[in-house]
């Protein structure tokens, strides 16, 4: 005769898993199904960019930069090169501008479906990840047509863009745009509408505003808990301020403000926005020009050091960088939106359940690219 | 056509003289070949068809294939085949911590409680294997039997999401056979009987005099009841979006995530053997079995067969559509619908057959 | 930036002489000693005119071999919609630093960060443990002066790919 | 009480508009799907929307070309590379011999006895096509099909099959060509 032994077990979520998107372990305390203690453990994709930017010129990070966040590569190369363009001074000729703000909020369109793709894998919903690939594929097929490359594409260089859009992107553009704003209305038809995805994904893994602000989550996740907090709007860089959009943030349309709905709610919002951007973009943009005009011969930035935000899909992207007037920087840090919005989970995630846990993991958008660096 | 009935047609052509038992055993392993054979051929054709529906549903095409060889034949026809030769050829691994006889055997017993469950099964007017009086009550008893293998797999895989995989499912499956029996009551009650030949010959005949009698037509609670039935059995077969107990997102593949090799199809030929119950219990039960749809039409034997495999097909076709559409519902909220939707609806229902019975038949 | 000189301004009016004036002029960041660290965090958290409620990013810096390491706080308030950039000098021998990890608790992960590339120690820290790197990592890679080891772990580390010298 | 059965008819409501999503999609099958049959098919395909015409890329990140006949050993794509996958070795040859021109004009000073590329270790960046002075080294395909055909089906079962070796000279040839008799043969070394 004894007492029921009863304590809690623990499990190691990942490495390999299928839905830690990526490398990315948790040891996790459970009782049951119920969550009582979470601990992500980073690092097994950390592939020593911040030492690399030590020994290459800054026109060679530019790659590296790309690799961080592999799925939002033009966003994450954008925000170097712009970090790099203040640090030397450079102006870069309009028609770049528009290019890059193009290319950007088409990544962030393609980011975002896959993010939402994604989030209704871990929920189980595998056919409206399939349509968002699709579209995703459309997206990719057009940097393709402009850079040659679908994932990393060394798009951005510092002082231009490296090839000018090519003939017919216009075009294909404009087509595009027009299928997927339909295609939009299907996913919220067919995911975020759905009552088993509400139950699921709404009141769940909600992240309060005044925990959000303190963890310094930003992005989709910040605006998800009501924040409204958007660089391109509230320190507008490169030229968006031209344009004409709105930052959608979480009103707790099927739960409360900050859950797990909220924050795939803002991301399918911001697509609408990024397409009405590129809209906007294509519109207005100077029908001629050269990208290689300001291409700078040496980038070999004054001494100085420059710590530089932009919009990334997940969130405020930042790079720190020193430069010391050589030709390679002496410093690069990368500030990754993600890295941040997973040092939350632990908060907003213990007590939860199993499956909540990696819904509320999946609704954080992580790209362990970009945690691990 | 009864085991009773191979042995007398056995003995009314064998020119000489054989012990019964033999005979017996003769036609009972006959016909335990013929249900194998069934539920292979189902697992077959199902698997083709769900990769096909689920690629036509999501933009995409599916196995394809130009020819033989190394390709999957014409329309990828040939790809269940080669899966099945992949399974058998595959490594069979037993993980060393797991606890080897029960890791061996539990795959067979998930088996098993689909395969004898089909022994009652009426595939058409004569074709059943043994259309015992309790048939309903038989089939709903050894269905539930398959959730032992599956504690056991869990269990013996020594694996914690094995562990999570089996527990689920236990829960699962035991909550989900009382609305699933409640609602069976309420056919029983219109029906008056337990044999299945019974209920599929008590749903001949007109309603409305265009419509055929069959349960689901004939009156508002048993359409009700024909719903309940149908989430219930969709979620005793483990699939989407009751599939907790193997949710690939979360927990790899729940019990059987140890498994590889033959063991593993084990487990995959039983998931479509229970599919195939399940949408044999829907269809003798709600859809008149192999009744005709117009009566007076297109009856007999093997129209019988057609009209059952027609259904079943159908009610196949279904599930694999919920689970190409649907998210995948979390255990507590599964347990909610169970005991907090389908229960009472499922009560009020028998409530309201009881009363329909009294007052209209 | 009127920011800058306003948050240095509040800074040196509530604690004497922690603020560092610099021959560089002070316009984009304040750099300030590292002993009332905690305080002066805690301080521009909560003051009412300054909340700065984002712990945005922290850099370790090293910038050379003899010169001292920094350690560079970039703040920013999501109710004011300002931000700053706040550096703090520490010497090289001894690296140690006050622990903001728990006036921001986003400062949590990024501190980490920094201790496992710099092996600069956060005082108050309650986990200071390797973030990217593994457990058993000796060094501190991105020190100037670190040298890359030919063994790790028994395992050879290859420098150069066979005929591509 | 009634927000029960709303709940239901919630619920019963957008799973049945998510069925027929599906269902439709079933029916229209071929429409829209991105699905490349891939060994009989290849990319791009731009009449069913897959990829665009060649011609019309930029450029396509496919595989590193070198036309070595016209390569002057400037090692300006070697400097450019981030990950130091090519992998340049020159020779110096007597004042008087004429190695040739390149396509562009320029005349060839120096004797590339080795020009590896790595494809393993390539990351597609296409940095080293835009210094070269020369044009000759560039990805293939796209707007250079003409000059070499689009090819990214090179998957090799051994690692150093992947090493690409561009140089095309002899050691005899090295030997005549640098031999004349008072220059001191000389390696050059980054």
């Amino acid at each position: 005769m004894g007492l029921i032994h009863a304590e809690e077990m623990t499990l190691n979520i990942g490495p390999q898993h299928p839905s830690t998107h990526g490398v990315l372990r948790l040891k996790v305390k459970t009782d049951g199904e119920i969550i009582s203690e979470i601990t992500p453990v980073i690092g097994y994709l950390h592939r020593c960019f911040e030492k690399h930017c030590e020994n290459l010129s800054y026109e060679q990070v530019i790659p590296f930069t790309d690799r961080c966040d592999y799925i939002a590569a033009m966003n994450n190369s954008f925000g170097y090169v712009l970090a790099v363009e203040k640090l030397m001074e450079i102006q870069v000729p309009e028609r770049v501008e528009y290019i890059r703000v193009i290319m950007a909020e088409y990544n962030r369109i393609a980011s975002h479906l896959l993010a939402l793709g994604t989030f209704g894998l871990d929920v189980g919903a595998y056919t409206p990840f399939l349509y968002m690939f699709r579209d995703r594929e459309r997206i990719l097929d057009l940097f393709e047509l402009t850079c040659g490359a679908r994932l990393l594409y060394n798009y951005m260089w510092i002082g231009g863009v490296s090839h000018d859009l090519p003939v017919g992107f216009m075009e294909a553009s404009y087509r595009f745009l027009d299928e997927f704003e339909k295609n939009i209305t299907e996913y919220h038809n067919i995911l975020s509408y759905n009552k088993i995805f509400i139950e699921r994904s709404a009141d769940v893994g909600t992240m309060p505003k005044e925990v959000a602000i303190d963890y310094g989550v930003t992005g989709p996740n910040l605006r998800g808990s009501g924040v409204k907090w958007d660089l391109r709007k509230d320190e507008p860089y490169s030229i968006y301020d031209k344009f004409i959009f709105n930052v959608p943030v979480g009103k707790g349309l099927m739960g409360s403000v900050g859950d797990c709905w909220d924050r795939y709610w803002v991301r399918a919002e911001e697509m609408k926005e990024s397409v009405n951007i590129i809209r906007q973009a294509l519109d207005k943009m100077p029908r001629k020009g050269d990208v290689h005009e300001a291409l700078p011969k040496k980038v070999r930035p004054l001494k100085g050091s420059i710590y530089y935000r932009t919009e990334s899909p997940r969130g405020d992207l930042g790079y720190y960088i020193i430069s010391d007037g050589s030709s390679t920087p002496l410093r690069v840090k990368m500030r990754s939106p993600a890295f941040t919005a997973l040092s939350a989970l632990s908060e907003i995630a213990t007590g939860w359940m199993l499956s909540d846990v990696l819904v509320i993991l999946g609704s954080l958008d992580i790209v362990l690219g970009e945690i691990d660096r | 056509m009864t085991i009773d009935n191979l042995i007398i047609w056995f003995q009314s052509w064998l020119p000489f003289n054989i012990n019964i038992i033999a005979l017996f055993i003769a036609a009972v392993l006959i016909t335990a070949l013929v249900i194998f054979a069934i539920m292979a051929v189902n697992a077959l054709v199902a698997v083709y068809a769900e990769r096909k529906i689920s690629a036509f549903m999501q933009d995409r095409i599916g196995p394809m294939g130009q020819g033989p060889g190394l390709h999957a034949g014409k329309w990828g026809l040939l790809q269940t085949v080669a899966d099945t030769i992949k399974l058998i050829l595959k490594e069979d691994i037993i993980p060393k911590a797991a606890d080897k006889k029960l890791f061996i055997i539990a795959p067979f017993i998930i088996f098993l409680g689909a395969f004898i469950a089909l022994a009652a099964m009426p595939f058409g007017p004569y074709l059943i294997a043994s259309d015992m009086n309790i048939g309903i009550f038989y089939i709903l008893a050894v269905s539930s039997f398959g959730v032992i293998g599956i504690i056991l797999a869990a269990w013996s895989s020594d694996n914690k999401w094995s562990l999570y995989g089996g527990m689920r499912s236990a829960a699962q499956i035991i909550s989900y056979e009382i609305p699933a029996a409640l609602s069976l009551i309420a056919v029983l009650l219109l029906t008056g009987t337990l044999s299945m030949q019974g209920i599929i010959e008590s749903q001949a005949g007109t309603v409305w005099g265009f419509l055929p009698n069959w349960n689901i037509f004939n009156n508002p609670f048993s359409l009700l009841a024909f719903f309940i039935y149908f989430v219930a059995g969709v979620a005793e077969t483990n699939r989407t979006p009751f599939d907790i107990p193997e949710a690939e997102s979360e927990l790899v593949a729940g019990f059987h995530t140890e498994y590889s090799g033959m063991r593993w199809a084990f487990f995959f030929l039983s998931e479509y053997g229970n599919m195939l119950v399940v949408s044999g219990i829907t269809v003798v039960a709600f859809l008149g079995g192999w009744q005709s749809p117009v009566q007076g039409a297109m009856e007999g034997a093997w129209w019988g067969l057609f009209w059952f495999l027609t259904k079943m097909t159908a009610v196949i076709f279904v599930m694999i559509w919920f689970r190409w559409t649907f998210p995948r519902l979390r255990v507590d909220q599964l347990m909610t619908v169970a005991w907090k939707i389908l229960l009472p609806i499922a009560f009020f229902n028998l409530f309201g057959v009881a009363i329909w019975t009294l007052i209209v038949g | 930036m009127i920011i800058n000189q306003k948050v240095s301004d509040l800074i040196e009016l509530n604690f004497t002489g922690v603020v560092i004036v610099s021959e560089e002029p002070q316009n984009e960041f304040i750099q300030i000693q590292s002993e009332k660290w905690l305080d002066v965090a805690k301080y521009i958290k909560t003051d009412s005119e300054l909340k700065f409620d984002s712990c945005q990013c922290i850099t370790g810096v090293d910038l050379g071999e003899d010169k001292d390491f920094e350690v560079r706080y970039n703040f920013h308030s999501m109710k004011l919609k300002h931000k700053i950039e706040i550096r703090i000098a520490i010497e090289r021998k001894k690296p140690s630093v006050s622990s903001i990890e728990q006036v921001w608790r986003g400062a949590d992960w990024l501190e980490r960060e920094v201790y496992d590339m710099y092996g600069i120690r956060f005082k108050g820290h309650r986990d200071l443990r390797r973030m990217l790197l593994p457990e058993d990592w000796k060094g501190w890679p991105l020190r100037k002066d670190y040298k890359t080891p030919n063994i790790y772990n028994g395992m050879k580390v290859p420098k150069v790919r066979k005929g591509w010298d | 009480m009634k927000e029960y059965f709303k709940n239901i008819w919630q619920t019963v409501n957008t799973l049945l508009t998510g069925l027929g999503i599906t269902l439709m999609h079933m029916f229209k099958a071929r429409k829209g799907n991105v699905t490349l049959q891939y060994p009989e098919e290849k990319w791009p395909r731009p009449e069913r929307n897959i990829g665009f015409d060649l011609k019309n890329y930029n450029v396509i990140r496919s595989k590193l070309h070198v036309d070595i006949d016209d390569c002057i050993g400037c090692r300006k794509c070697e400097r450019a590379c981030p990950v130091s996958c090519i992998k340049i070795d020159t020779l110096k040859v007597p004042k008087d011999t004429d190695l040739g021109l390149t396509s562009g004009g320029t005349s060839k000073r120096l004797l590339v006895s080795r020009f590896d590329i790595d494809m393993t270790e390539c990351m597609f960046c296409n940095l080293c096509v835009y210094p070269c002075p020369e044009d000759c080294i560039f990805m293939t395909g796209g707007p250079n099909s003409e000059k070499q055909p689009l090819d990214y089906e090179y998957s090799q079962y051994d690692r150093n099959k992947l090493i690409f070796k561009f140089s095309n000279i002899s050691n005899k040839d090295i030997k005549r060509l640098t031999a004349p008799p008072p220059v001191q043969q000389e390696i050059l070394t980054k």
